[in-house]
C-alpha cells in the first residue's frame, strides 16, 4: 500500500490552522490565569479574531482552490463568509462581556468554545467533501451544546441543552445516514465528484433520492426548519442570552453554507427533487414560525420562532436552485445575522443584575428611558419584518425575485402574506417601546462598548438598507 | 424643458428628511429652536416646490427634472426621479400642507415634540419621493417606508385607541402593498426576458403582457392601491386611523397619503395593465360607486366629527377611482371618446388636489375645536359661532367646499367626474350625483350641529376664537380652496399633456 | 479472510459454555438452604440503612467521560502506527500535531483538576 | 460431515484443551502463590494435600463446588448469575489469538491486538454488573472503583501498545513477535522500557491485583464487587482474575520480550537454547507471574487516589513522551527501525 | 459472502430502531444517549458495507471520524446529563418540559 502524500495546500487552510493554534494557546494560557486576569483571555480571543481576519485576507483567493486532496475548498464565497463570521463573533463577544461578568460566566471556556464553534463554521464553509462537512457540523454542534449548558446553575439551560443535544444528535445521525447512502450510490465522498457521479447515475435514482431525503432532514434540523424546529425555541429560551445571541448568528451562516455545499454543489443535478422537499419545509417554517411567534411573551422565544420563519425565507432562495437564488440566500443570511445579533444585543443591553430583560414586557416604555436605543430596536424590528428602507427588505426582495424567477410566483405570494403576519409581532414590540409608559424606573446600565457597538449595529441596518449594494454586490461577486 | 439644472427633486426629498434627522439629534430640550427648524425646513421645501411649478413645461407629457443614478446594480435599480403632470401638483400639495401641519402643532404638541416634528418632516420627504420616483423599486421602498413615521405618529400622539388604530393601519397597508411587490418582481423578471432587466416604471408600461398576467398584476396593484385610497370594502382602517391620529396626522393622512392610491392607479394600474383594467373596470367602478353611496350614508350617522370627515374622505376618493376608470366604459360606449376619458381623469386629479386641501382643512377645524374642548363628539358642541365667529366662518366655508359647492375646488373635480360619467352611463352619473346630495347632507348637517344653534354647554361658552397661528393655517387653506375653485385652469393646463398621453396609452391594447 | 474469525466465535461460545457449566455444577452440587437473614444484603451485620441504588460521586462520571475521549485517540493511533512506514514523515508530523492537540487538552484537564481524586 | 461442523468440532476441541490447560495452570498458580508468598514471609504455606501440597488446588475446587451459591434477595437474579460469566468469557476467549509457538495461534487474525483490547475492555462489564446486580453498597462501591480504575489504566495500556505497534507495523501478534527476531537485544523492551513498565504495571492494575486491589480491599469494602458471591459463582470470578493474570504475563512477554523467540538466537549454543518454542514463552510468562506474586507479598496497598494519580498523571504523560521519543527513533531510523 | 443488501437492511433496521427508541422512550435520558450511539453505529455499518463494495477507503476513514465524534458527543451528552441531574434531581424525559410556548 502506497499512501499518496501530496502537497496539502496548507495555505488554503491558513486561517483555520491559525485559529486552531490560537485556540490551543488560549486554552493553555487561560488555565494558568486566575479570575482577576480573565480579561486577558478575552483580549486574546479578540486578537485571534483580528488575526484570523488578517490571515484570511492575506490568503484570500480569486477563484476556487482545492486543497487537501479535495477535502478542503477555498473560494471567494468562503473568504467572505469567514470574514463576516469573524465580525459576527467579535460583535457578539463585545455584546456579551458585561452579561458574562455579571453572571459569573466570564470564564475562559466560554471564549474557547466560541472559537471552536467558529472553527466549525469555517470548516463547513470550506468543506470539499462529505467528511469535512460532517466534521464542521459536529465541531460547531458540540461546542454549541456545551455553550448552551454553560451556566451550570441554570436548570432551564441544562434542560434546553439536553433537548438540543438529543435533537442535534438525531440530526447528525440523519445527515450521516443520508451521506452514507449518497456515498454508496455515487461511490465518492468528494462533493465535486459527487456532482459528476449523480449526473452519471441519473438524478432519478431511487437510492440517491432516499439518501437525499435524509440529508434534507439533517439540514433542516440544523437550520431549525419546520417540522424539525422543536429545539429552536427551547434552546433560544433556555440558553444564557450571550449564547442565544451566538447561536442565533454564526451558525446560520454555517447552515446556509451546509445547504450550498451539499445541495447546490454536490447534488445540483437533483435540484428538482430537493426543490420540492424544501418548498414544503420552507412554507411550513414560515407558517409555524410566524403564527406561533405571535403568542410568545418571552422575547428570546419570540425571536426563536421568528428565526424559524426567516429560515423559511433563506430556504426560498436555496430552493430556487439558481445562482441568483443562492446569492439572495447568502444575502438574506448575512443580513439576518446582522439583525439577529442586534436584537439579542438589545436584550443584553437591558439586562442587569437580577434582571434578564428577555420578557417582551421589559421593553415597555423604552422610548422614554432611552430614545436612541428604542430607535435602534425599532430599526431592527422593522428590518426583521422586512419593511423598507431597512436592509431586511432587500433580503426578502432578493429571495422573492429568485423564487418568482423559477416560476414559483405563488410561493412568493404566500411568503409575502406570511411576512405581513410577522409584521404584527414585531410591531408589538415597537408598540411597547413607543406607545406604552415604562413600568419601572430603571435606566439602562450597560457600558460604553455595548452601547457603541449596538448603535453601530442599528445604523448598519439602516445604512445597508439605503445602500444595499455594498453587500449585494459582494454576494453577487463571490457566487458567480 | 426646464431651466433648473440642480437636482431639485432630490433636494425636495432629502431636505425635509435632513431636517427631521436634525430634529431627532436636537432632541426635546432644544425644541424652541427645533420648531423653527421644522418650520423653516418645510417652508423652504414649499418654496422650492413652487419652482417646480413655475419651471414646469406644460407642453409635454415627458418626465421632467429627471435625475438618474445607479443605486442597486444587483437589481438593476436606479435612483431615478422625475415628475410629470400627475406627480408635480401632488408634490406641491405635499409641500404646501406640511408647513401648515407644523404650524398647527406649534404649541399644541407637548409630548416628545422633537420626535413629532421629525416624524412629519421625514414623512414629507418620503411622500415627495414616492410621487417623484421613476423606479418601481425606489417607489416601493419609499411607499413602505412612509408607513413607519405614520405608524409612530398615530401610535404616540394619537387618541385612546391609538394602538389598535395604528397597528390596523400598518397591517392593512402593508398587506396591500406586499402583493404589489410580488407583481413588481414579476414584471422585473419579464423585462429581463425582454433583454434589459429594469425596474423603471416606464419600462413596465411598455412591457407586453398577456391578459392573464395583466389580470394578476392588476389585482395585486388593486390590493395595494385600493387599501390606500381606500375603497370599499377595505376602507375600515381609515376611520380608526383618522379618529385616533393627532390633528396633523389626520391632515397628512387625508390630504396626501390617500392620494397615493389614486396616484398609483394612474401611474401603475392603468398604463401597465390597460387590458386588465378594461376587463375589470366594472369591479373598480362598482366598488367606487358602492363606496360613494354607501359610505355617504354611513357618514350621515356618525357622531364623531373626525369619523364623519373620514367617511366623507372615502366617499370623495370614490370619485377619484371612478373618474380614473371611466375611460374604458367611455370607449366602449363611444369608441374614440378620448375627450370624455380625459375629462374623467382630469376630474380625478382635480378631485385629489382639492380633497387634499379640503379634508386637510376640515381636520384642522376639528383640531382647533379638539384642542380647546378635548372632545370630538358632535353632540359636545353647538353654537360655536357665538363664541368663535371667525372660526365658524372658516368652518362653513370648508363645509361648503366639502359638499362640492361651486366656486370651491370641491366643485370642479366632482363636476368633471360626473360629466364624464354622464357620457358613459346615466346610472353612473346618477349614483355619483347622489353623493353630491349626500355629501351636502352630512357635511352641512355637521356644520349646522356644531357651529349653529344656541350655545350647547359651558365648554362651548368658554371657547376662545382662533389665534393668529390657527388663523394663518385656515386662511391659507381657504385661499387655496377658493383659488382652485374659481380658477382651476392652471392645474388643468399642467396636467393636460400627461392626461392625454395616458388616455392614448391605455386605449391601445397591449395584447 | 473472514474464516480466520471462526475460531474466535467458537472460543467465545466454548468459554460461555464452560463458564455456565462451572456455575451449573455449583448449583447442582451445592446445598440450597435459603433463609431471610442469609439472603439479605451484607452490611456489617446491620439491617441495610438505605437502598443501594444511590447517587454516587460525580467523579466516576468524569473518569468515564475522559476515558471515552482518550480511548478514541488510541483508536486513531493504532491504524496510524500500523501504517507508519507507508505514511512516513508526513504521517509522523500529522500525528505529532494530533498528539500536540491532545496534550493541550490533557494539560487543560490536569490544570482544571479533573484528574484529582481527593 | 459439512465443512462447518468439522470446523466447529475441531476448534471446539482445541478450545477445550486450551481452556483446560489454562485453568490447570491457573489452579497451580493459586498454589504457587500461597507457597511463594509463604516463602517470602518465611512460612511454609499449604503442604498437606498431596505431595508438597500439589493437590491443594483440587481440594479448593471441590470445596467451592460443594458450597451453596447464595443469591441475595435484593439482587437482580439474572444479572447476578450472568456477571461472572461476563468476567470469565473474555478472559478465556482472549487466548484464541495468543501465539503459543512458532507459526501457531488458534486464530491468526490481523487485528489480534484490537481483539485483545476489546476483550479486556469487555471484562469491565462483569465487574460492573456484579456490583450492580448484587444490590449491596460494598459491592457497588467496589464495582465503581474497579470500573474507574480499569478504564484509567486501559488508556495507559493502549498508549503503551501503540509504541509496540509502531515498531512492529502490525496488529498481528505473531508478526509482532517475528519483528523481535535476532536475540535478546532485539526485543522491543530495550527501546521502550518506560512503555514496558507502564504496560506491566497497568496490567497488574487491570487485573485488580495487589497493590492495586482496592477494588476488593477487605479492610475497606469487605470483598468489593463479589462480596455476596459464594461457591462456584465466586470461583468463576476467581478463575477470571487468575486467567487474566496469566494472559497479561503472556502478552507482556509477547509484546516486549519476543514471546516464543529464544533470547539466545544466533549464539553458538545448543539447538534447544537457540530454537524458538513454547517453552520460551512459558518461561517468560512464568517470570512475570512470579512478579505478580512478588508484588503482592512486598507492596502495601495503594490508596485509591494514589492509584488514580498514577494512572492519569504519571503513566499517560510517560507514554506520551515516549511515543514522541519513538517518533524520533523512527525519523532517524534508530532501534527497531534500524533494520 | 454476506450480500450488501443484507448489511444495508441490518443498518436500516438498527437506524429505525434507534429513532423509534428516541421517540418512544419517555423515561430515561441515558437511553436516549444509547439510542444515539446506536444510530451512529448503524451509519457505520452502511459506510463499511459500501466501502467494501466499492473498494474505496473513504468510507472506512469516515467511520473512524464518526467513531471519534460519537465519543466526543457522548462525552458532552453525559456532561450535560450530570448538570441536568444536579439541577433537577431527575433524568426523566417527561420532566424536561418546564419551558412552554
Amino acid at each position: 500500500m502506497e499512501a499518496v502524500v501530496t502537497n496539502f495546500g496548507m495555505q488554503a487552510a491558513a486561517a483555520e490552522i491559525f485559529l486552531l493554534s490560537a485556540i490551543c494557546a488560549i486554552l493553555l494560557i487561560d488555565v494558568f490565569l486566575d479570575d482577576s486576569k480573565r480579561w486577558l483571555t478575552y483580549g486574546l480571543t479578540m486578537l485571534t479574531l483580528v488575526g484570523c481576519a488578517f490571515v484570511t485576507f492575506s490568503y484570500s483567493v480569486d477563484s476556487r482552490v482545492v486543497a487537501f486532496d479535495g477535502m478542503f475548498i477555498a473560494d471567494p464565497m468562503g473568504d467572505v463568509l469567514k470574514l463576516f463570521t469573524y465580525g459576527t463573533v467579535a460583535v457578539s463577544l463585545l455584546y456579551s462581556r458585561e452579561y458574562l461578568q455579571r453572571h459569573g460566566l466570564f470564564r475562559g471556556e466560554f471564549f474557547i468554545l466560541t472559537l471552536v464553534a467558529l472553527l466549525g463554521v469555517m470548516v463547513m464553509v470550506s468543506a470539499g467533501s462529505l467528511l469535512t462537512v460532517y466534521l464542521g457540523v459536529e465541531l460547531l454542534a458540540l461546542s454549541l451544546y456545551a455553550l448552551v449548558a454553560f451556566d451550570r446553575d441554570s436548570g432551564i439551560a441544562a434542560e434546553s441543552a439536553m433537548k438540543y443535544f438529543v435533537l442535534g444528535a438525531i440530526a447528525s445521525g440523519c445527515l450521516l445516514y443520508g451521506f452514507s447512502i449518497l456515498y454508496g450510490v455515487a461511490g465518492t465522498l468528494q462533493l465535486d465528484e459527487l456532482a459528476v457521479a449523480v449526473r452519471e447515475v441519473g438524478a432519478g435514482n431511487l437510492g440517491l433520492i432516499f439518501g437525499l431525503a435524509f440529508v434534507i432532514v439533517g439540514i433542516s434540523f440544523k437550520f431549525g426548519a419546520v417540522p424539525f424546529h422543536m429545539w429552536v425555541p427551547d434552546v433560544y429560551h433556555g440558553a444564557p442570552t450571550p449564547v442565544t445571541l451566538f447561536i442565533g448568528s454564526a451558525p446560520k451562516i454555517a447552515s446556509f453554507v451546509l445547504a450550498i455545499r451539499v445541495l447546490a454543489e454536490g447534488l445540483d443535478a437533483m435540484v428538482a427533487s430537493w426543490q420540492h422537499m424544501l418548498i414544503a419545509i420552507s412554507v411550513a417554517s414560515m407558517i409555524i414560525g410566524n403564527v406561533v411567534a405571535i403568542a410568545q411573551t418571552n422575547l428570546k422565544r419570540m425571536l426563536a420562532y421568528s428565526t424559524i420563519s426567516h429560515v423559511g425565507f433563506i430556504l426560498l432562495g436555496i430552493l430556487a436552485g439558481t445562482t441568483d437564488g443562492y446569492r439572495a440566500s447568502m444575502f438574506y443570511t448575512l443580513t439576518y445575522v446582522i439583525m439577529s445579533v442586534g436584537s439579542f444585543g438589545m436584550i443584553l443591553l437591558l439586562s442587569r443584575e437580577g434582571f434578564e430583560g428577555d420578557q417582551i414586557e421589559d421593553f415597555k416604555g423604552l422610548a422614554r428611558k432611552s430614545p436612541w436605543f428604542a430607535a435602534v430596536m425599532m430599526m431592527l424590528m422593522f428590518s426583521t419584518a422586512g419593511v423598507p428602507p431597512f436592509v431586511g427588505f432587500w433580503a426578502k426582495l432578493a429571495v422573492l425575485g429568485a423564487v418568482v424567477n423559477v416560476g414559483l410566483s405563488w410561493l412568493a405570494a404566500v411568503s409575502v402574506l406570511l411576512s405581513v403576519v410577522a409584521a404584527f409581532y414585531y410591531l408589538r414590540i415597537i408598540k411597547l417601546m413607543y406607545f406604552d409608559e415604562p413600568s419601572d424606573a430603571y435606566t439602562i446600565e450597560a457600558g460604553g462598548t455595548l452601547r457603541a457597538v449596538l448603535s453601530a449595529n442599528g445604523v448598519a441596518v439602516l445604512a445597508l438598507g439605503i445602500f444595499p449594494s455594498v453587500l449585494l454586490d459582494l454576494c453577487a461577486r463571490v457566487l458567480p | 424643458m426646464s431651466t433648473i439644472t440642480w437636482p431639485i427633486l432630490s433636494v425636495l426629498m432629502w431636505l425635509p428628511i435632513a431636517g427631521g434627522v436634525a430634529m431627532i439629534l436636537l432632541g426635546d430640550k432644544g425644541i424652541a429652536l427645533g420648531r423653527w427648524i421644522a418650520l423653516i425646513t418645510t417652508a423652504v421645501t414649499f418654496g422650492i416646490s413652487t419652482l417646480l411649478w413655475t419651471n414646469f413645461d406644460t407642453t409635454t407629457a415627458a418626465m421632467q427634472f429627471v435625475e438618474e443614478r445607479t443605486w442597486i446594480p444587483f437589481f438593476n435599480s436606479y435612483y431615478a426621479l422625475g415628475v410629470d403632470g400627475f406627480a408635480m401638483p401632488l408634490i406641491v400639495l405635499t409641500a404646501f400642507i406640511t408647513p401648515l401641519v407644523v404650524i398647527a402643532g406649534w404649541s399644541v404638541i407637548d409630548k416628545r415634540p422633537a420626535q413629532y416634528y421629525a416624524a412629519f418632516l421625514i414623512l414629507e420627504g418620503l411622500m415627495i419621493g414616492v410621487f417623484s420616483a421613476l423606479d418601481a423599486l425606489l417607489f416601493y421602498v419609499l411607499w413602505e417606508a412612509m408607513l413607519i413615521p405614520m405608524f409612530i405618529i398615530i401610535g404616540i400622539w394619537g387618541g385612546p385607541r391609538r394602538v389598535y388604530a395604528t397597528i390596523k393601519f400598518f397591517l392593512y397597508t402593508f398587506l396591500g402593498s406586499v402583493l404589489m411587490l410580488v407583481s413588481l418582481i414579476y414584471m422585473y423578471l419579464q423585462t429581463c426576458d425582454a433583454g434589459q432587466c429594469s425596474y423603471a416604471i416606464a419600462e413596465f408600461q411598455r412591457l407586453p403582457l398577456g391578459l392573464n398576467e395583466q389580470i394578476f398584476i392588476f389585482i395585486a396593484f388593486l390590493a395595494a392601491f385600493a387599501v390606500k385610497v381606500p375603497m370599499w370594502p377595505v376602507h375600515t382602517w381609515l376611520p380608526d386611523a383618522h379618529v385616533e391620529a393627532p390633528t396633523g396626522g389626520s391632515v397628512i393622512l387625508a390630504a396626501i397619503m390617500l392620494k397615493m392610491g389614486g396616484y398609483g392607479f394612474l401611474r401603475f394600474s392603468l398604463p401597465i395593465t390597460p387590458d386588465a383594467s378594461d376587463t375589470l373596470d366594472w369591479l373598480v367602478i362598482s366598488l367606487s360607486l358602492i363606496g360613494v353611496v354607501y359610505i355617504g350614508f354611513v357618514a350621515l350617522v356618525q357622531n364623531d366629527m373626525k369619523k364623519l370627515i373620514a367617511y366623507s374622505s372615502i366617499a370623495h376618493m370614490g370619485f377619484v377611482t371612478l373618474g380614473s376608470f371611466l375611460t374604458f366604459e367611455l370607449m366602449r360606449v363611444n369608441s374614440g371618446d378620448t375627450t370624455g376619458a380625459a375629462m374623467g381623469i382630469d376630474g380625478a386629479m382635480v378631485q385629489m388636489i382639492s380633497h387634499g386641501l379640503i379634508s386637510g382643512a376640515m381636520f384642522f377645524c376639528v383640531g382647533v375645536l379638539y384642542d380647546r374642548v378635548h372632545s370630538r363628539e358632535i353632540s359636545a358642541y353647538g353654537g360655536v359661532v357665538n363664541t368663535m365667529p371667525i372660526f365658524a366662518a372658516f368652518m362653513v366655508l370648508f363645509g361648503m367646499a366639502n359638499s362640492g359647492l361651486p366656486a370651491t375646488s370641491g366643485f370642479v373635480g366632482e363636476f368633471l367626474v360626473i360629466l364624464a360619467s354622464f357620457r358613459a352611463d346615466f346610472w353612473y352619473a346618477f349614483l355619483a350625483g347622489l353623493t353630491l346630495i349626500l355629501g351636502a347632507a352630512y357635511t352641512l348637517w355637521l356644520v349646522k350641529r356644531v357651529v349653529f344653534g344656541p350655545v350647547a354647554n359651558h365648554h362651548v361658552a368658554e371657547l376662545t376664537d382662533v389665534n393668529g397661528r390657527e388663523l394663518l393655517v385656515l386662511g391659507v387653506l381657504a385661499l387655496a380652496v377658493l383659488g382652485l375653485g374659481l380658477w382651476p385652469a392652471p392645474l388643468l393646463d399642467v396636467m393636460r399633456p400627461t392626461v392625454e398621453n395616458l388616455v392614448q396609452q391605455i386605449t391601445v391594447s397591449k395584447l | 479472510m473472514l474464516q480466520n474469525y471462526v475460531p474466535i466465535l467458537i472460543f467465545l461460545g466454548v468459554a460461555a459454555v464452560l463458564g455456565s457449566v462451572l456455575i451449573g455444577l455449583g448449583f447442582l452440587l451445592g446445598p440450597r438452604k435459603p433463609d431471610a437473614e442469609k439472603l439479605s444484603a451484607y452490611e456489617c451485620g446491620f439491617e441495610a440503612y438505605t437502598d443501594t441504588r444511590m447517587k454516587f460521586d460525580v467523579r466516576y462520571y468524569l473518569v468515564a467521560i475522559l476515558f471515552i475521549v482518550f480511548d478514541l485517540e488510541i483508536a486513531f493511533l493504532f491504524p496510524w502506527a500500523v501504517a507508519l512506514d507507508a505514511v512516513g514523515m508526513v504521517g509522523l508530523a500529522a500525528m505529532g500535531v494530533f498528539l500536540l492537540i491532545l496534550v493541550v487538552g490533557f494539560v487543560y484537564e490536569w490544570k482544571k483538576g479533573a484528574l484529582e481524586w481527593d | 460431515m459439512p465443512e462447518w461442523i468439522r470446523a466447529v468440532v475441531f476448534y471446539g476441541v482445541v478450545a477445550l484443551i486450551l481452556f483446560i490447560s489454562v485453568i490447570l495452570t491457573m489452579a497451580f498458580l493459586t498454589l504457587a502463590e500461597r507457597r511463594v508468598i509463604g516463602s517470602i514471609q518465611a512460612r511454609i504455606g499449604p503442604n498437606r494435600v498431596g505431595p508438597g501440597g500439589l493437590l491443594q488446588p483440587f481440594a479448593d475446587v471441590l470445596k467451592l463446588m460443594l458450597k451453596e451459591i447464595v443469591i441475595p434477595s435484593a439482587s437482580n437474579k439474572f444479572l447476578f448469575i450472568i456477571a461472572p460469566l461476563l468476567a470469565v468469557i473474555p478472559a478465556l476467549a482472549a487466548w484464541a489469538v495468543v501465539p503459543l509457538w512458532p507459526g501457531f495461534a488458534v486464530a491468526d487474525i490481523n487485528a489480534g491486538l484490537l481483539y485483545l483490547l476489546a476483550l479486556s475492555s469487555a471484562g469491565v462489564y462483569g465487574v460492573i454488573l456484579a456490583g450492580w446486580a448484587t444490590n449491596s453498597k460494598y459491592a457497588f462501591l467496589g464495582a465503581m472503583r474497579a470500573a474507574a480504575q480499569m478504564v484509567a489504566y486501559e488508556i495507559a495500556m493502549g498508549f503503551a501498545l501503540v509504541g509496540v505497534v509502531m515498531a512492529a507495523g502490525s496488529l498481528n501478534l505473531g508478526e509482532i513477535i517475528e519483528k523481535q527476531q535476532g536475540g535478546y537485544f532485539s526485543y522491543f523492551f530495550w527501546w521502550m522500557i518506560p512503555l514496558f513498565v507502564v504496560y506491566f504495571i497497568s496490567g497488574v492494575a487491570e487485573t485488580n491485583r495487589a497493590p492495586f486491589d482496592v477494588v476488593e480491599g477487605e479492610s475497606e469494602i469487605v470483598a468489593g464487587f463479589h462480596v455476596e458471591y459464594s461457591g462456584m459463582a465466586f470461583a468463576v470470578f476467581f478463575v477470571a482474575e487468575y486467567v487474566n493474570m496469566i494472559l497479561i504475563s503472556a502478552l507482556t512477554s509477547i509484546f516486549f520480550f519476543g514471546g516464543w523467540l529464544s533470547p539466545f538466537e544466533g549464539y553458538p549454543l545448543p539447538a534447544f537454547l537457540t530454537a524458538p518454542g513454547f517453552h520460551w514463552l512459558f518461561l517468560k510468562l512464568s517470570f512475570f507471574l512470579f512478579c505478580y506474586l512478588w508484588f503482592r507479598a512486598t507492596f502495601p496497598r495503594y490508596r485509591y487516589d494514589q492509584i488514580m494519580r498514577l494512572g492519569w498523571k504519571v503513566f499517560i504523560p510517560v507514554t506520551l513522551v515516549w511515543l514522541a521519543v519513538l517518533g524520533v527513533f523512527f525519523a532517524y531510523d534508530i532501534g527497531p527501525w534500524s533494520k | 459472502m454476506i450480500s450488501l443488501n443484507f448489511v444495508l437492511m441490518l443498518a436500516g433496521i438498527l437506524f429505525a430502531l434507534s429513532v423509534a427508541g428516541i421517540f418512544l422512550n419517555r423515561k430515561n435520558v441515558i437511553l436516549l444517549l444509547m439510542c444515539i450511539e446506536l444510530m451512529l453505529l448503524a451509519v457505520n455499518f452502511n459506510f463499511i458495507a459500501f466501502a467494501r463494495q466499492l473498494g474505496d477507503l473513504g468510507g472506512q476513514v469516515f467511520v473512524f471520524f464518526i467513531l471519534t465524534v460519537a465519543a466526543a458527543e457522548s462525552a458532552i451528552g453525559l456532561a450535560i446529563l450530570v448538570v441536568l441531574f444536579r439541577e433537577r434531581k431527575s433524568i426523566n424525559v417527561e420532566q424536561l418540559d418546564t419551558m412552554k410556548g
